[in-house]
C-alpha cells in the first residue's frame, strides 16, 4: 500500500507556478477575511441601531450563514479536491443540526 | 514514512497534509470528528434556545438585560482575526517556510489567549452580578454552551502550542504536516461556532 | 372516519374474532373491547392497520416458503450452480409502490383521526346560562396516586373518577412530581401527565360501569414513576347523567360527622394524626399531600389496587411502604408519638373511613 | 516477526491482547466482552421472566425489578448488541474491502478499552450502591429524583462507552473511504461493509445527542445546574428529544450490520448473487437518512400537538418501504438459488418472517392515534423484541456460526448449531409473541408485579416459560463453543465452500499482516469471480509482494481508559462531601489518562517493517492462500 511517499522534486518552472498561485488564493483569504468583518459590522451595527425584531433576526441569520459558508468553503476549503465525502457529511452533520434545532425551538413547549 | 526525511520548499508537496496515507485517514477523519462536533453545537444551541430566558419565578435575569455588546463585539474581531493569521500559518506551511508559520500560529495563539481571557472576565463579571451557573435554566443553557465553545478554544490553544514546542526542532516534515494543518481547521472550526453564538446568544439576546 | 355499513359488519366480525384471540382479556381493562368513542376508534384502527400488516405478512409468507421448498439443495443438487442474476428494475418498482399504497390507505385515517382526538376546541364552549356545556376534570398525577378535581362543581375526589355517559369529558392533565401517564384502556389511549405543562384531551364513556363485574373501569399509570409505579392505579365509575349530578350534589354537601361510637373515636384519631395530609370533605381544595377522602367507603379499593376490605386497610395503615413501596404516606410510628397503632386504634380508624361515604 | 504467532504463556497472551492494536485480535476482544455482557444481560432477562411468572409474585422488589430492567436494556443495547456487531465489522470489514488494517490501528484499540471500562463502571453499579432504575430511556423527572448514584453510573458509564463507539464509528468510516483494495468501487463493496459504513455514519451523528444529554444530566445531578429541573424553569422534554434523536438511529445502528450479514449469508448459502444489489446498497442508505427523522414518534403521548404528530407518524411509515425493498430483494435472491440449509443459514431464513412480524407492528405503532393505545404497554416490548431478537440476536447468532471459522481458525458444531436454533428460535416466538396481545389487554410495561384480577396470568406464564427455552439454546451455544474449541480442527480458507468475497480469499485465521499482496478486484463479489474463473492461486494481486509496514502495539489505550474508569470514580462520590478521597481518586485518574495522553503524542510511534523474506516464510507455511 502507498503509505510511503515518493519525493518528487519540481521542476522551478513548476515550483513558481505554484508559489504564485498560493499567492494569489493568500489575497483571496484577505478579501474573504474583510468581507466577514463587515458582515459582523452590519450585524452589530442593526442590533445597537435597535430596528424591529422581525427584521433584523432574520437578516443577522443570514449574514451568520453567509459567514459561515466562507469559513468553510474559503478558510477550510471544502471545496477543493478530495473533499467530496468531507462534504458529504459535513451536510448530513447540518441536516441533523437543523432538525434537532428546529425541533427544541417548536414543540418543547406547548 | 521516514521522519527525518528532510524537504526543501521545491520538494515540498503541494498538498503536504494529504500527501501520506496516515495524512488523508487524518484528515478525512478529523473532518467526520467536525461534523460531529456540529451536531453537538447543535443539541447545545437548541437547549439553550429552548430555556432562554426560563427560570424560577421571579428570575431577576433575562437575555435582554444581562448582555453587553461592546465586549462581545471585541471579542468577536480577536476570534476573527485570529482565523486569518492562522490561514497566513499555513500559507506559510505550504511554502514550507517553517519559521514564519510558527510566527504566524504565535500570533494565533495569542488573540487566542486574549479573547479566552476576554470570556473568563465576562462570565466573572456575571458571576458578580449574581448569575450564576444554578441560578436557572437559563444560566445552565448559557454557560454550558459558551462554556463549552470557551472549552474548544483552550483546547485549540493547547494543542497549537504542543506543536509549537514539540516541533520547534524539527521542522516541517511530513508526520507533522497533517497536524498542524487539522489544528488550523479545527480553529477555524472554533470560529464558525462562535459566529452562531455571538448572532444567536448575543445578539438576538439583546434583542430580547 | 370508516363509512358504510359493509365495512362495519366485517369489523364486527374481526372484533369478535380478536375478542376470541385474546380469550381471558378483561372488559374492564382491554383495549380490545371498548367502550367509549375514542377507544372505538382506535380499536378500528388496530383491525384496519391489522388487515393491512396481516396482507404483508402473507404476501411475504408465501413466497418465503416456495423459495425455501423449491430450491433446497437436496432438490438442486449438490454441484449445481444457479444463473447469477442481477436485479429487476420492474420488479423493484412493484415492491416500492405496492407498499407506499398499502402506507397511503393507513395515512388517510391516521392523520384525520390525529386530529380529530387533539380537538380540545368546544371545551371552552359555553351555555347559554354561563356554565360550560362540557364537563372538565383535572388531573393530577402524584407519586402513587391520581387527584381529580371538578372545577366547575367546585370538589375534589381522588383515586376514584365519576363520570357520566354518554358525553364528552375533557381532562386537564399536570403532574405534581414525576412523569406519569393516564390511561384507561378500554375508553381510550393514554396521555403523558408532565410536570411542565397540562396536557388537554378528551375521551367519552358509552358503558355505564356498573354493568361490569368488577363495578369499575381499570386506569392505569403507563410511564415509568419509581418502584410503585405498577400500583399506580386508579378507578373510573361512569353512571348517567342524573346519578352524576346527585353524586355532585351528594360531594358539595359538608360530611356528616361518624355515628357509632367505634367510628367516632376513629375519626377523633383521624383529626389528630391524619387530617393534616387527607380531606375528608368533597369540597377541599386541591394540592394534598394525601389523597382525598371523602368518598373513601363508597371506593372499589384501597390505595388503587387493594380489595375493598376492612382488613387490607387496617394493613395498610399499619404499614404503608409494605404495599406501595416508596410512597410517601408516613408509618404509624411517625403520626403516632412513635407507637405502631394498637388494633383497637386501627379498628377505629377503619370503622370511620368505611363510613365515609357520599352515596349512603 | 512471524514467529509472534507461535506459542505463548498466559501472561504473554493477555499482554499481547491488552496491548493489541491489530483488528482481528480486537475484534475478537469485542466478540469476548459482548458475549460476556449478553449473557449478564440475558440472566437480568431471566430475572424478569421469572418475576412476572405468576401474579403478585414478589421474587424481586420493586425497586430491585426496575434496577434490572434498566440494566437489561442498557446492557443488552450498549454492552452486548453493538460490541458483537462490532465485533464483526472489526474482523470482517477490512477483509473484506482487502484492507491492512483499520485507519487508525491506536484509535480503535482505544475505542475498544473505552467501550470496555464504560461497561465495566456500569455493571459495578450492582456492587456500589446501587444500579440505576429510571428505565433505559432514563426520562429526566424520574432520573432526577431518583436516589443514590444509579443514574450516575449510568451516566458517566454510557458517556464513557459511548466516547469509544463514536471512535470505532469514525475509524470504520476513514478506513471504508480511503483503504479499499484497488479496483473496490463503492459499487463493488459487499453489503455488510456498506451496512458498516452506514451504522458508522448514524454512529457518527447520533452519538452527540446522547453524550450532550448525559452531559446535562451529570451536571443537573451533580453541579445543581437545572436544565431538567422544573421549578427552576428547566424542561425535561428536552431530555426525551436528545434521547430519541440518539435512539432511534441507534436501532438502526444495530439492526443495519445485522442486515448485512443476513445479505452475506443469503449469497453464500443460495449460491447466487445478490438480487438488486443496487437497490439493497440504495435502501440501507435511505433507512439510514430517514432514522434521522422520526424520532418523535416514541413521544406521541407525551403532547406535541397533532401537527407534530401526524408529520412524525407519516415520516416513520415511510421507512416500511425500504426495508421492504430489502426484504423482498432478499427472497429474490434465494429464489432460483440453490440453498444449503447450514446453521447460519436457518438463521438468515427464519429471520425473514420473524423480522417481518417485528416491523409490521412497528407501523402499526406509528400510526398516532393507535399508538396512544400501544405506548408504553406490552405491544410495545413485543414490537421491538421482534425486530431485536428476531433481527439483531438471530443475526448475531447467524454471524457467530458464519464467522467463527474466520476468526478461530476452527468450525462450530453444525448439529449443536442447530439444536441452539431451535430452542432459541421457538423460545423466542413463545416470549414474546404472546406479549402483543398482554398489551392489548392492557398490561402498562415495566410493571413489577400484576393483579390477579386483571387477566393476565395465563400469557405472563406462557411468556416466560419461552424464556427457559431460550435460555437453553444459550447454554447450548455455549457447549458449542468449548467443545470445538478444544477439539479444534482447522479448516482452510473458505470452510463454507461457496463464500464470494475477499475475507475468503485469505486464510482462516488471516495471518496478522491480512493479506500479503494487496489484491486486485475484478467486481462485486470478487473471490466467487475469480472461483468460477478458475484461479488457482486464490486472487489475482494488485501488487508485487514487499515489505509491509505494520502499526506497533501499544499498552497505551488501556492506560487511558483505565484513567477514564479510575477519574469516574472520584467524579461519582466527590460530590456527596463526605468522602474527601474522591478529589483524590479523580485527579490520580485524570493524571493517568492525559499523562498517556502526552506520552503518546511526544513518542513518535513509526511502527515496524515486515520483510519479504519473512513474508516468503510464512506463505511457505500454509499462511496465505490455496486451499
Ligand atoms: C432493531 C431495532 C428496531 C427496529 C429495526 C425497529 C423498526 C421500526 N420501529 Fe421500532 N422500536 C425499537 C427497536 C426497533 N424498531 C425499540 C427498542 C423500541 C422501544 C424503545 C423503548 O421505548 O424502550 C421501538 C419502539 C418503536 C415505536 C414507539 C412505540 C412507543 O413507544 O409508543 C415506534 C412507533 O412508531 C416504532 C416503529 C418502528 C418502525 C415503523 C420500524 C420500521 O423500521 C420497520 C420496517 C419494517 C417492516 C415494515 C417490515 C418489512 C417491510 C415489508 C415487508 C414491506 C411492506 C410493509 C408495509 C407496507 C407495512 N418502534
Ligand atoms: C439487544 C436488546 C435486547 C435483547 C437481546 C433482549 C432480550 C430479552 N429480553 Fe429484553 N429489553 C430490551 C432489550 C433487549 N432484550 C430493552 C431495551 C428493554 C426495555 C427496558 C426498559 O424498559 O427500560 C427490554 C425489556 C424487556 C422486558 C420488559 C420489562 C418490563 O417492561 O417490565 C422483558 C420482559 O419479558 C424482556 C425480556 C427479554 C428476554 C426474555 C430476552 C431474551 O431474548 C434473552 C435471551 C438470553 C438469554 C436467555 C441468555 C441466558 C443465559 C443464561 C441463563 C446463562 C447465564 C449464565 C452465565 C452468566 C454463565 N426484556
Ligand atoms: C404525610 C402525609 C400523610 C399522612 C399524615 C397520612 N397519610 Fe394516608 N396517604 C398519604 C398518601 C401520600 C397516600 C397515597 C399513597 C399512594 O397511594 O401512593 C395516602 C393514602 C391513604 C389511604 C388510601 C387512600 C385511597 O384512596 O385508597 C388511606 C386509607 C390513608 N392514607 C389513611 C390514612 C390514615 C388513617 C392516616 C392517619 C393515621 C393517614 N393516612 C395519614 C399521605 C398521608
Ligand atoms: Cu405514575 Cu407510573
Ligand atoms: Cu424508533
Amino acid at each position: 500500500m502507498a503509505h510511503d511517499t515518493h519525493i518528487h522534486v519540481r521542476s522551478q518552472a513548476e515550483f513558481e507556478y505554484a508559489k504564485k498561485k498560493r499567492a494569489e488564493e493568500m489575497r483571496g483569504h484577505l478579501a474573504t477575511f474583510a468581507i466577514m468583518i463587515f458582515l459582523t459590522l452590519v450585524a452589530f451595527t442593526m442590533v445597537a441601531a435597535g430596528f424591529s425584531a422581525y427584521l433584523i433576526v432574520p437578516i443577522i441569520l443570514l449574514l451568520a450563514g453567509i459567514q459561515v459558508i466562507l469559513q468553510l468553503y474559503y478558510f477550510m476549503h471544502m471545496s477543493g479536491k478530495g473533499h467530496g465525502m468531507v462534504a458529504f457529511f459535513m451536510f448530513c452533520g447540518m441536516f441533523v443540526a437543523f432538525i434537532t434545532v428546529l425541533a427544541l425551538v417548536t414543540i418543547v413547549w406547548w | 514514512m521516514d521522519i527525518n526525511q528532510r524537504y526543501t520548499p521545491q520538494s515540498w508537496p503541494e498538498h503536504p497534509e494529504t500527501a501520506t496515507m496516515e495524512g488523508k485517514n487524518k484528515f478525512i477523519g478529523f473532518w467526520l470528528l467536525l461534523a460531529a462536533e456540529t451536531v453537538t453545537f447543535a443539541s447545545l444551541f437548541a437547549t439553550y434556545l429552548a430555556l432562554k430566558d426560563k427560570g424560577p419565578s421571579g428570575m431577576e435575569f433575562s437575555a435582554a438585560g444581562l448582555f453587553e455588546l461592546p465586549l462581545v463585539f471585541a471579542m468577536t474581531m480577536i476570534l476573527l482575526t485570529s482565523s486569518l493569521t492562522s490561514v497566513y500559518a499555513m500559507y506559510h506551511m505550504k511554502n514550507h517556510n517553517f519559521k514564519a508559520m510558527q510566527a504566524w500560529l504565535g500570533i494565533t495563539v495569542l488573540l487566542g489567549a486574549t479573547f479566552l481571557g476576554l470570556e473568563i472576565y465576562e462570565f466573572n463579571h456575571y458571576v458578580h452580578l449574581g448569575f450564576g451557573y444554578t441560578n436557572s435554566a437559563f444560566s445552565s443553557a448559557f454557560y454550558t454552551l459558551v462554556g463549552t465553545h470557551g472549552a474548544h478554544v483552550l483546547f485549540g490553544l493547547s494543542w497549537f502550542i504542543a506543536l509549537m514546542l514539540r516541533n520547534a526542532k524539527r521542522g516541517l516534515n511530513m508526520y507533522n504536516a497533517p497536524k498542524f494543518y487539522l489544528a488550523s481547521l479545527y480553529w477555524h472550526f472554533i470560529d464558525v461556532v462562535w459566529v452562531f453564538i455571538f448572532t444567536v446568544v448575543y445578539l438576538m439576546g439583546v434583542i430580547g | 372516519m370508516m363509512k358504510g355499513i359493509k365495512k362495519w359488519r366485517l369489523f364486527a366480525l374481526m372484533t369478535t374474532l380478536l375478542v376470541f384471540l385474546a380469550g381471558c382479556g378483561r372488559e374492564e381493562i382491554s383495549t380490545l373491547i371498548p367502550a367509549g368513542k375514542v377507544a372505538q376508534d382506535q380499536f378500528n384502527l388496530l383491525i384496519l392497520s391489522s388487515v393491512v400488516m396481516l396482507f404483508v405478512i402473507i404476501v411475504v409468507s408465501i413466497i418465503f416458503v416456495l423459495a425455501i421448498v423449491k430450491f433446497r439443495r437436496s432438490k438442486m443438487g449438490e454441484d449445481m450452480i444457479p444463473e447469477q442474476v442481477e436485479g429487476s428494475a420492474r420488479l423493484e418498482f412493484l415492491w416500492t409502490a405496492v407498499p407506499i399504497v398499502l402506507l397511503l390507505i393507513l395515512a388517510v385515517p391516521t392523520v384525520y383521526s390525529t386530529f380529530d382526538l387533539a380537538d380540545v376546541s368546544t371545551m371552552d364552549v359555553q351555555t347559554e346560562d354561563g356554565n360550560s356545556s362540557h364537563l372538565t376534570v383535572n388531573v393530577t398525577g402524584k407519586l402513587y396516586w391520581w387527584e381529580f378535581e371538578y372545577p366547575e362543581q367546585g370538589i375534589v375526589t381522588a383515586q376514584e373518577l365519576v363520570v357520566p355517559t354518554d358525553e364528552r369529558v375533557y381532562f386537564n392533565l399536570i403532574s405534581a412530581d414525576i412523569k406519569h401517564s393516564f390511561w384507561i384502556p378500554s375508553i381510550g389511549g393514554k396521555l403523558d401527565v408532565n410536570p411542565e405543562n397540562v396536557n388537554t384531551f378528551y375521551l367519552e364513556f358509552d358503558q355505564e360501569s356498573s354493568e361490569l363485574e368488577d363495578g369499575v373501569f381499570y386506569g392505569k399509570c403507563a410511564e415509568l414513576c419509581g418502584p410503585s409505579h405498577a400500583l399506580m392505579d386508579f378507578k373510573v365509575k361512569s353512571v348517567d347523567r342524573e346519578e352524576f349530578d346527585q353524586w355532585v350534589t351528594a360531594m358539595q354537601e359538608e360530611p356528616t360527622p361518624a355515628e357509632d361510637a367505634v367510628a367516632q373515636e376513629g375519626q377523633e384519631l383521624f383529626e389528630q394524626s391524619c387530617i393534616a395530609c387527607h380531606a375528608t370533605s368533597g369540597v377541599g381544595g386541591t394540592g394534598g399531600v394525601g389523597p382525598n377522602l371523602a368518598t373513601f367507603g363508597d371506593r372499589n379499593r384501597i390505595a388503587g389496587y387493594l380489595e375493598h376490605d376492612e382488613e387490607n386497610l387496617k394493613n395498610w395503615i399499619a404499614d404503608p411502604q409494605e404495599y406501595k413501596p416508596g410512597n410517601l404516606m408516613p408509618d404509624p410510628e411517625s403520626l403516632n408519638d412513635g407507637e405502631p397503632f394498637t388494633e383497637q386504634q386501627l379498628d377505629s380508624l377503619a370503622a370511620y373511613l368505611m363510613g365515609l361515604t357520599v352515596e349512603e | 516477526m512471524s514467529s509472534i504467532a507461535q506459542k505463548k504463556g498466559f501472561g504473554a497472551t493477555i499482554w499481547d491482547f491488552m496491548t493489541t492494536v491489530d483488528h482481528k485480535k480486537i475484534a475478537i476482544l469485542y466478540l469476548i466482552s459482548g458475549g460476556f455482557f449478553f449473557l449478564v444481560g440475558g440472566l437480568e432477562a431471566m430475572l424478569i421472566r421469572v418475576q412476572l411468572a405468576t401474579a403478585g409474585n414478589d421474587f424481586l422488589s420493586a425497586g430491585t425489578y426496575n434496577e434490572i430492567i434498566t440494566m437489561h436494556g442498557t446492557t443488552m443495547i450498549f454492552l452486548a448488541a453493538m460490541p458483537i456487531l462490532l465485533a464483526f465489522m472489526n474482523a470482517i470489514m477490512p477483509l473484506q474491502i482487502g484492507a491492512r488494517d483499520v485507519a487508525f490501528p491506536f484509535l480503535n484499540s482505544l475505542g475498544f478499552w473505552l467501550f470496555f471500562f464504560g461497561g465495566i463502571f456500569l455493571n459495578l453499579s450492582w456492587f456500589m450502591g446501587g444500579a440505576p432504575d429510571a428505565g433505559w430511556t432514563n426520562y429526566a423527572s424520574l432520573a432526577l429524583a431518583s436516589e443514590g448514584h444509579g443514574i450516575d453510573f449510568y451516566s458517566l458509564g454510557l458517556t464513557i462507552s459511548g466516547f469509544g463507539t463514536l471512535i470505532a464509528g469514525i475509524n470504520f468510516l476513514v478506513t471504508i473511504i480511503n483503504m479499499r483494495a484497488p479496483g473496490m468501487t463503492y459499487m463493488r463493496m459487499p453489503l455488510f461493509t456498506w451496512t458498516t459504513f452506514v451504522a458508522s455514519a448514524l454512529i457518527l451523528l447520533a452519538f452527540p445527542p446522547l453524550t450532550v444529554g448525559l452531559f446535562f444530566m451529570v451536571f443537573d445531578r451533580m453541579f445543581g445546574a437545572s436544565f431538567f429541573a422544573v421549578e427552576m424553569g428547566g424542561n425535561t422534554i428536552i431530555w426525551e428529544h436528545l434521547f430519541w434523536i440518539f435512539g432511534h438511529p441507534e436501532v438502526y445502528i444495530l439492526i443495519l450490520p445485522a442486515f448485512g450479514i443476513f445479505s452475506e449469508i443469503f449469497a453464500i448459502f443460495s449460491r447466487k448473487r445478490l438480487f438488486g444489489y443496487t437497490a439493497l446498497v440504495f435502501a440501507t442508505i435511505l433507512i439510514g437518512f430517514y432514522g434521522f427523522m422520526v424520532w418523535a414518534h416514541h413521544m406521541f403521548t407525551v403532547g406535541l400537538g397533532p401537527t407534530a404528530n401526524a408529520v412524525f407518524a407519516l415520516a416513520t411509515m415511510i421507512i416500511a418501504v425500504p426495508t421492504g425493498i430489502k426484504i423482498f430483494n432478499w427472497l429474490l435472491t434465494i429464489w432460483g438459488g440453490n440453498i444449503s440449509f447450514t446453521t447460519p443459514m436457518i438463521y438468515a431464513v427464519a429471520f425473514i418472517p420473524s423480522f417481518v412480524a417485528g416491523g409490521v407492528t412497528g407501523v402499526m405503532q406509528a400510526i398516532a392515534p393507535l399508538d396512544y393505545q400501544l405506548h408504553d404497554s406490552y405491544f410495545i416490548v413485543a414490537h421491538f423484541h421482534y425486530v431485536i431478537v428476531g433481527g439483531v440476536v438471530l443475526a448475531i447468532l447467524a454471524g457467530t456460526h458464519l464467522y467463527w471459522p474466520k476468526m478461530f481458525g476452527t468450525m462450530l458444531s453444525e448439529k449443536l448449531g442447530k439444536w441452539t436454533f431451535w430452542f432459541f428460535f421457538i423460545g423466542f416466538h413463545l416470549t414474546f409473541f404472546i406479549q402483543h396481545f398482554l398489551g392489548l389487554m392492557g398490561m402498562p410495561r415495566r410493571v413489577y408485579t400484576f393483579g390477579a384480577d386483571q387477566g393476565w396470568d395465563l400469557f405472563n406464564a406462557i411468556s416466560s416459560a419461552g424464556a427457559v427455552l431460550m435460555a437453553i439454546g444459550v447454554i447450548i451455544l455455549l457447549v458449542n463453543v468449548v467443545m470445538t474449541s478444544i477439539k479444534n480442527e482447522r479448516v482452510g480458507n473458505d470452510p463454507w465452500g461457496d463464500g464470494r468475497t475477499l475475507e475468503w480469499a485469505i486464510a482462516s485465521p488471516p495471518p496478522f499482516y491480512n493479506f500479503a499482496q494487496t489484491p486486485l478486484v475484478r467486481g462485486l463479489d470478487t473471490f466467487w469471480i475469480e472461483k468460477m474463473d478458475g484461479n488457482k492461486k486464490g486472487m489475482i494481486y494488485a501488487e508485487p509482494l514487499g515489505d509491509i509496514h505494520m502499526p506497533n502495539g501499544s499498552i497505551i489505550p488501556f492506560v487511558i481508559s483505565l484513567g477514564m474508569f479510575i477519574a469516574s470514580f472520584g467524579a461519582l462520590y466527590f460530590l456527596d462531601g463526605d468522602k474527601p478521597w474522591a478529589l483524590a481518586v479523580l485527579i490520580i485518574g485524570l493524571v493517568i489518562t492525559f499523562g498517556s495522553m502526552l506520552v503518546r503524542s511526544l513518542k513518535d510511534d513509526l511502527g515496524f517493517h515486515i520483510t519479504k523474506a519473512e513474508l516468503l516464510e510464512d506463505a511457505k507455511g500454509g499462511n496465505t492462500d490455496g486451499h
